[in-house]
């Protein structure tokens, strides 16, 4: 097997008093579907700001081996757009759109990231800039298509039933052409028919080769979905393997998943 | 030695006066989020209406400490029903409106109520009766800080600890800092918004009114324009201390007048508005959300 | 008890329920599914007060509810959890648990609840002085139930308690469901997205389709209705 | 039309005015002479008057409540105004540009120099607008302290006049980039404030600058101000008052037009998205990539070179400027300009730049009364168009009919 | 307009300076009615444009272009010299005579550069020259503290003084500051004044600060002298100052007590508004008067023409036997030094 694409070693998070992550170790596989579980208040959504950039761990190391090859990245105390920008993309647990922006719009912003027109460029709007802008529709609208919100794209993003927000949340990031997509809890709210879907979407995600790591708290999902899982508790990884494993593994019923 | 002694206390009172004025602006901003610009106005007519009951009674002989009771009273009660009646005519119906539109609804109503008294008072400056008188102890003393002065600094301070105990352990006071934070959760608890932003506008507006009577003893005049110029002082001090803290509007007042006193003292009273914005500014930029701001703790 | 007549509300010009009619009688439990967008909030919101009731009746008991402002429908004794918790974020989970009884003037039941819901979530109780704000978001979930627990209100609309939540504490928060509805004989009106749990613990249960009551009846026979089962049970 | 109720109401509502304005209308002293005017007579006017007015504001209230969500803001694509659908269909929109193009063409020749000269302000201000938009509008950045670049542009080019006797058109870039400067400076430190702390520090950036310039005599020539500023040059042309008046009027409506074109061009573009997406939400647009600072940056510099353009054609056009004209209350004016026009929207800047310019100047009739039927004017109408005049047309896109999911 | 001549009337009329612009209002009314009782100006009748300008500059080019197209024949006004300044290029290309009762600042006659410009009262230097001359020669002093209120007026008459006595010699100008118009506390200045062991202080501005600084003044037991400008040299001084203003100097237009022309005046405004004139009307009263004069001397209001008239006709105004310099200076208008004494302004 290649190396992770994802190398988080010895993560540790304080908040004041709070210890929410204890030296945490971590690896995720492109290709792969890698679940992240664990009690709430376990350090999860945490571990996922870390990562973004959004706090800066207290200890620990984040490493990102670009897909192409090349030598890899420190992303330890980047700024947010920064580690975006190295192909990281990520959904919220709270939901947070950009809610008086139309659904499209909202996509569109994923892909700032990846284009450049700047002032000079939006005035005169060359013709690089006009394919530019081209593409960046194209791209989005294709997304929304596959996400399965063609009906909304001029709807604005508030009025939009909660579902449909957490998938908003998906396309959005999907946008960014990350090479690893960070799920927090995106089935939180969905009944299960809708849940359903999502996992088929999740699944051709993946198809296109990028790295998943997933929070979730549906099983049915996160066994379905995941070639590995990490199971985190009070910040300390307590137990880590393929699905099967984890269902049997005492720790974690008692510690989560209950008889 | 004397000459710094002298300066603090300058500064102190400045600071006291800039406190009366912050504190309505404080409490208003906490609760709806709103930079009432029309509250330096209602400070305005608080003095304004002090005036009138003040020289009215004196024309017709009432004794010293009855025309200040009423004076205040009458001030306390007008300011609060201003208070009351600009909230309701030009921020209530913008609850739901973006940010910006009750700001600038409390700037036009600012300029409406400076020419309202402009046009059924007088333009000229009037002279404010003087209500507090120099006490004989206080003579030693009286060239570091005025009688008046002294009443500002303890009026203000005791006024502080009041509401900071109102806002946190009487039960209006929880439900002043639930709507602040949240106002559909706070009428899903059964609170009343509506009912607790009133009564809010209302205690800031009598604050304000206390205010302008106090100050306007000190100062001596008043027309329709005061308000303004005071107020955008006291706001920049509400903001120092950290906008919506009751103990950080006196403190950020405090800072500010001292700063302006000393600046004046030291440097030039060319420049002390300068310094004053300055440090403003300064402090700002290390500390975000003012000297005892909280910075709004929102999960990602 | 709780009873709505042909209620139609929204936001702006979108009508988000139509029409509306439903009864939950003391001490039952009721439940509301539907899929995302039926319109499943919008009927909570609608009840309690925050969102406008355009047309139709709401009752609680004999009395018509629907042109009351929140503050006082909660008097009458109906309490609400919402959607996305509403946790007040700068006061301590303590305080955002003594706003719950805002209501209340009983001092020493309430020190009991309050003892009551940390035995219920222990959690709560260790972070009894962390700033709700920065809670983890089932954290969040478990203090926005405590808070309405605190109430003790008749009637509890319940919008999907179990969102965001791992699997043991869903469990738990099923059981509390059933404990308050049965113990302090609390009505409970619940909407939930796990319709599987929700209709486990239901004695009825209403389907809402884009804003219009669509089928009620026993929580039983609705588990056993094969359309249902393929649209929200996922079976 | 009116149920007993509501009139019943209106009197209760006008009693409590009485009582509110008792003491600041009846009473009247005169403390020299120690006289007492009792002016019994404005209870009636009073009393009568505010009924009246209530009986009118509740009748529009009712118009405007139709039925909005309690709590939660709600808003929809569809909900439009009149003008609103009238910009939005291209046909009518370039109907009604080219006749406003006509109207604004012909202007200077059918009305007085007087009319034409408020109108060079009136336009002035809708620049301004046009900048502050980016800022406020756009990007969501609170500016109480705009006119600190207008200030920066109107004496750059007074001093450069003064002192190297540099024309007018030498002095418009340079204002404009002096200004951007100035904005980029204040800007790197503090626009990591949050909303109303950047507010009431760029308030105080406002005042700092305008006080500078009062105080720093050698430097400004302080409060006496610097008199005799050149009026654009015509080609080395000299022009005659009129004719240099219709001139700059001209030209303003030509900066207009290369204005509306360029912020147009910004709005939708990426750059203009961005700024969008960071007044919703700061987190999530870091989370997209965006670059926090440099996108605010950007918007703040360009608000600012905005102010400055203008700044140097307002000196140009009084040919003389003192610190008097860069108060406070002018960033608040240009402040309620944006969002009384429509926060973001082009057109609402216009319509709201002529109303609160161009009215002032036409309520000289009310002499007296003036400033107070403005100041009512601009809380009523917030009130009655909380969302500003002109709503905010957000570029939609066309899809593909067939596919309906 | 051939049958009416029509005088323009401009300066703040609203706003917080009103009370300086409304009394020239006042004065022009009262010149007007009583020529048109007296069949007009060779037999042309007066018609007034009153027109405000907040004494904003850029509002003052709006009103000045108002002015020009409505036809006026000569301008009184305007009142601050910031507003004046950016009008006069509007009214000098419409050839229009406009005469100030109130814009003290010396570049407008001395600069050359508004040759259509006149004025009835001292500009900031002469005042300046005044008071300095007093403050040395009659009060003796030696070490002086000059305030001014950072404002057009205050600022400008605050730096002649310093300039005056710095170059008398006799005296050095302890303190030099402005103070910012309209705080709320005044007493850190006045330590300041206090420690510079000033014997008096010259203050450049309008009366309400200057009240506010000497009750300050007297609160903090500073028993220094005070002496200021004709922007304080009004009622209200004394009036809010109360007891605290008695002994404070002012320097003013030459004693009106006794000029016929002036009680008159004072009279009439009086019985017509029923209240005592205001600041600078005397001023507004005597520019009325001489322009009426010239216009009626040169029959008509082509500049040139009443430029002559006013340079060689003397006119007999409420503030004296005036007539204009070159430069457009009133020659003749006496300056004198007022001491509040109970509750009056009486000449030194
Ligand atoms: N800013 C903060 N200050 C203090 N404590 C915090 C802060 N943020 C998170 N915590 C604490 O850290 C712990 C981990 O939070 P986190 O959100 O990562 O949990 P989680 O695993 O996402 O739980 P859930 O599954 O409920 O979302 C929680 O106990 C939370 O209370
Ligand atoms: N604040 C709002 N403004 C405008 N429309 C809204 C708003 N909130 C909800 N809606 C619309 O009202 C309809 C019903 O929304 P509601 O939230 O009641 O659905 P729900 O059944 O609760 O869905 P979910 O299961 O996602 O919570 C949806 O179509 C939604 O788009
Ligand atoms: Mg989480
Ligand atoms: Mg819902």
């Amino acid at each position: 097997m290649d190396k992770p694409i994802l190398e988080v070693a010895g993560m540790t998070m304080d908040f004041g008093g709070i210890r929410a992550l204890d030296t945490l170790d971590l690896e995720v596989y492109s290709g792969e579907i890698t679940a992240l579980i664990g009690p709430n208040g376990a350090g999860k959504t945490t571990f996922f700001n870390c990562l973004t950039g959004i706090y800066t761990p207290t200890r620990g190391e984040i490493f990102l081996n670009p897909p192409g090859g090349g030598h890899k990245i420190d992303l330890k105390g980047l700024l947010p757009n920064k580690v975006t920008e190295y192909g990281l993309a990520r959904t919220f647990q709270n939901i947070r759109l950009f809610p008086r922006m139309t659904v499209l719009e909202n996509v569109m912003i994923g892909r700032h990231c990846r284009t450049r027109a700047f002032i000079v460029g939006a005035i005169f709007r060359g013709p690089r800039t006009r394919r530019e802008e081209k593409e960046i529709i194209d791209m989005s609208y294709a997304i929304l298509e596959k996400v399965g919100l063609k009906r909304f794209v001029n709807e604005y993003a508030q009025n939009l039933p909660y579902g449909a927000q957490r998938r908003l949340e998906i396309a959005r990031a999907l946008a960014t052409e990350p090479s690893l997509l960070l799920l927090d809890e995106p089935a939180a709210g969905m009944n299960p028919q809708e849940t359903r879907n999502l996992d088929e979407l999740i699944r051709d995600i993946s198809k296109d080769g990028l790295a998943i790591l997933l929070i979730e708290h549906d099983m049915k999902l996160v066994m379905s979905l995941s070639d590995r899982i990490y199971v985190v508790d009070y910040g300390k990884k307590i137990a880590e393997g393929k699905p099967e494993e984890i269902r049997a593994n005492a720790d974690v019923i008692k510690a989560y998943l209950g008889e | 030695m004397e000459y710094f002694v002298e300066l603090l206390f300058s500064g102190l009172t400045r600071g006291a006066i800039y406190a009366l004025i912050a504190l309505g602006y404080t409490m208003v901003y906490g609760i709806i989020g709103l930079i009432n610009f029309a509250h330096g106005d209602i400070y305005m007519i608080g003095a304004f209406t002090a005036y009138l009951v003040a020289t009215v009674l004196s024309i017709y002989g009432f004794p010293l400490l009855a025309i200040i009771v009423l004076a205040g009273l009458a001030a306390a009660v007008w300011s609060s029903a201003y208070g009351y009646t600009i909230e309701k005519v030009a921020y209530k119906p913008l609850r739901q409106a973006p940010r910006l539109s009750p700001l600038i609804s409390a700037i036009g109503m600012s300029i409406f109520l400076q020419n309202y008294v402009l046009l059924a008072q007088t333009s000229d400056f009037l002279p404010f009766p003087t209500l507090i008188p120099d006490w004989a102890f206080m003579e030693p003393i009286a060239h570091i800080i005025s009688s008046t002065g002294i009443t500002i600094l303890i009026v203000t301070t005791v006024i502080m600890l009041l509401l900071t105990l109102l806002i946190k352990y009487t039960r209006i006071g929880k439900a002043m800092r639930a709507t602040s934070q949240d106002k559909t959760m706070a009428m899903l608890v059964g609170i009343n918004v509506n009912r607790v932003i009133s009564v809010t506008f209302i205690i800031g507006s009598g604050l304000a009114a206390i205010g302008g009577l106090l100050i306007a003893t000190h100062i001596g005049q008043i027309n329709f324009y005061i308000g303004f110029i005071a107020g955008i002082k006291a706001f920049t001090a509400a903001v120092l201390g950290g906008i919506g803290s009751i103990p950080g509007a006196v403190l950020g007042s405090l800072i500010l007048g001292l700063t302006e006193a000393f600046a004046t003292g030291y440097i030039s009273s060319d420049y002390e508005d300068v310094f004053a914005f300055s440090l403003l500014v300064l402090i700002l930029i290390f500390k975000p959300s003012g000297i005892l701001g909280k910075d709004e703790t929102k999960k990602v | 008890m709780l009873k709505l007549e042909n209620v139609q509300a929204g936001y702006g010009n979108i009508l988000a329920i139509k029409d509306v009619s439903l009864e939950v009688e003391e001490g039952e439990i009721v439940t509301l599914i539907g899929a995302n967008g039926a319109g499943k909030s919008t009927t909570l919101m609608t009840i309690s007060g925050i969102v406008r009731c355009r047309s139709g009746k709401i009752f609680l008991g004999s009395q018509e509810i629907h042109s009351k402002t929140p503050d006082e429908i909660v008097k009458q004794g109906i309490c609400q959890v919402p959607e996305g918790r509403h946790i007040f974020p700068m006061l301590t989970v303590r305080e955002n648990l003594d706003m719950g009884a805002f209501m209340r003037k009983d001092k020493e039941k309430m020190r009991e609840d309050l003892e009551y819901v940390y035995s219920l979530f222990p959690i709560l109780k260790e972070r009894r002085n962390q700033d709700g704000g920065t809670l983890s978001g089932g954290e969040q979930q478990m203090l926005a139930m405590s808070r309405a627990l605190m109430a003790r209100p008749r009637v509890m609309l319940l919008d999907e308690p179990s969102m965001g939540l791992a699997p043991l504490i869903i469990k738990k928060i099923f059981q509390i469901i059933k404990k308050i509805n049965s113990e302090s004989n609390t009505t409970i009106f619940l909407v939930e997205q796990n319709a599987n749990q929700a209709l486990q613990i239901a004695d009825r249960g209403y389907v809402i389709e884009s804003g219009v009551i669509t089928m009620s009846g026993q929580a039983a026979s609705l588990l056993a209705n094969p359309d249902i089962q393929k649209a929200y049970l996922g079976i | 039309m009116f149920s007993l109720k509501e009139i019943q109401r209106c009197l209760l509502l006008s009693l409590w005015f009485v009582f509110l304005t008792f003491p600041i209308m009846v009473i009247k002293v005169d403390p020299f002479e120690r006289i007492v005017h009792w002016r019994w007579e404005n209870i009636l006017y009073v009393a009568v008057g505010s009924f009246f007015l209530s009986l009118i504001f509740r009748m529009l209230l009712r118009k405007t409540e139709g039925g909005g969500a309690k709590a939660l803001g709600a808003v929809s694509l569809e909900k439009t105004a009149l003008i609103t659908r009238i910009l939005e269909t291209p046909k009518y929109r370039n109907t009604l540009i080219i006749s406003v193009l006509a109207v604004g063409l012909v202007f200077p020749h059918i009305f007085s120099t007087y009319q034409t000269n408020i109108m060079i302000t009136a336009l002035m201000y809708v620049m301004l607008g046009l900048g502050l938009n980016i800022v406020v509008g756009l990007a969501g950045l609170l500016d109480l302290g705009f006119v600190a670049f207008y200030a920066v542009g109107a004496y750059s080019y007074a001093l450069l006049h003064l002192h190297f006797d540099i024309g007018f058109w030498t002095a418009l870039p340079i204002g404009g980039f002096l200004a951007a400067i100035f904005g980029i400076i204040l800007g790197y430190p503090v626009l990591r404030l949050r909303g109303d702390y950047l507010a009431i520090v760029t308030l105080g950036f406002g005042e700092i600058i305008r006080l500078v310039l009062e105080n720093w005599g050698e430097f400004s020539q302080g409060p006496s101000g610097i008199s005799s500023i050149a009026r654009p040059g015509f080609f080395g042309i000299e022009l005659s008052l009129n004719s240099a008046i219709i001139y700059i009027y001209y030209l303003m409506i030509i900066a207009i037009i290369i204005t509306i074109f360029v912020v147009n061009r910004l709005q939708d573009s990426r750059l203009g998205r961005a700024w969008i997406a960071l007044r919703e939400d700061e987190i999530a647009c870091q989370a997209m990539g965006i670059d926090k600072r440099k996108t605010k940056l950007v918007a703040f510099s360009l608000g600012a070179f905005w102010a400055g353009i203008v700044g140097v054609v307002f000196a140009a056009k009084t040919t003389f400027i003192n610190p008097a004209s860069f108060t406070f209350l002018e960033s608040a004016i240009i402040l309620s300009i944006v969002v009384l026009g429509g926060m973001g929207s082009i057109v609402g800047v216009i319509v709201g730049a002529f109303i609160l310019i161009l009215l002032p100047e036409y309520l000289r009739a009310l002499s007296e009364y003036r400033m107070l039927v403005f100041g009512a004017v601009m809380v009523l109408m917030m009130v009655f168009r909380p969302q500003g005049m002109i709503a905010t047309i957000r570029k939609t896109y066309t899809i593909p009919k067939d596919d309906q999911d | 307009a051939a049958d009416t001549i029509k005088i323009g009337v401009a300066g703040a009329h609203s706003g917080d300076l009103a009370s300086y612009g409304l009394p020239s209002v006042n004065a022009a009314k009262l010149v007007a009615d009583k020529v048109n009782a007296e069949g007009g100006i060779n037999g042309k009748q007066i018609e007034l444009l009153v027109e405000d300008d907040v004494c904003k500059p850029e509002v003052a080019t709006n009103t000045a272009t108002k002015l020009v197209s409505s036809g006026a024949d000569v301008v009184l006004g305007h009142i601050c010299s910031g507003a004046t300044k950016a009008a006069m290029p509007i009214y000098n290309n419409a050839g229009i005579l406009v005469m100030s009762p109130s814009a003290t600042n010396p570049a407008l006659t001395k600069s050359g550069e508004y040759p259509n410009f006149f004025r009835t009262i001292a500009p900031d230097d002469a005042q300046a020259e005044v008071d300095v001359e007093f403050a040395l020669n009659t009060l003796g002093y030696t070490k002086l503290a000059v305030i001014h209120d950072k404002g057009d007026y205050g600022k400008g008459f605050a730096e002649y003084a310093k300039k005056y006595l710095e170059e008398s010699g006799k005296a050095e100008v302890v303190l030099f500051e402005g103070v910012t118009p309209g705080a709320v506390d005044y007493s850190a200045i006045v330590q300041k004044i206090k420690r510079s062991d000033a014997e008096a202080v010259i203050f450049g501005g309008y009366h309400p600060e200057a009240s506010k600084i000497i009750s300050m003044m007297r609160k903090k037991r500073l028993e220094a002298d005070f002496i200021s400008d004709d922007g304080v040299k009004d009622q209200t001084f004394i009036k809010v100052a109360g007891e605290d203003a008695e002994g404070a100097y002012a320097s003013g237009p030459k004693d009106t007590t006794d000029n016929p022309l002036a009680i008159k005046a004072v009279q009439e405004h009086k019985e017509t508004f029923d209240s005592d004139p205001g600041a600078f009307f005397q001023n507004a009263y005597a520019a009325m008067l001489a322009m009426v004069n010239a216009i009626k001397v040169a029959d008509s209001t082509e500049l040139d023409a009443l430029k002559k008239a006013l340079q060689t006709e003397k006119v007999n105004t409420p503030v004296g036997e005036i007539y204009f310099n070159e430069q457009g200076d009133a020659v003749g208008v006496g300056f004198s030094v007022y001491q509040v004494q109970d509750g009056k302004f009486v000449e030194m």
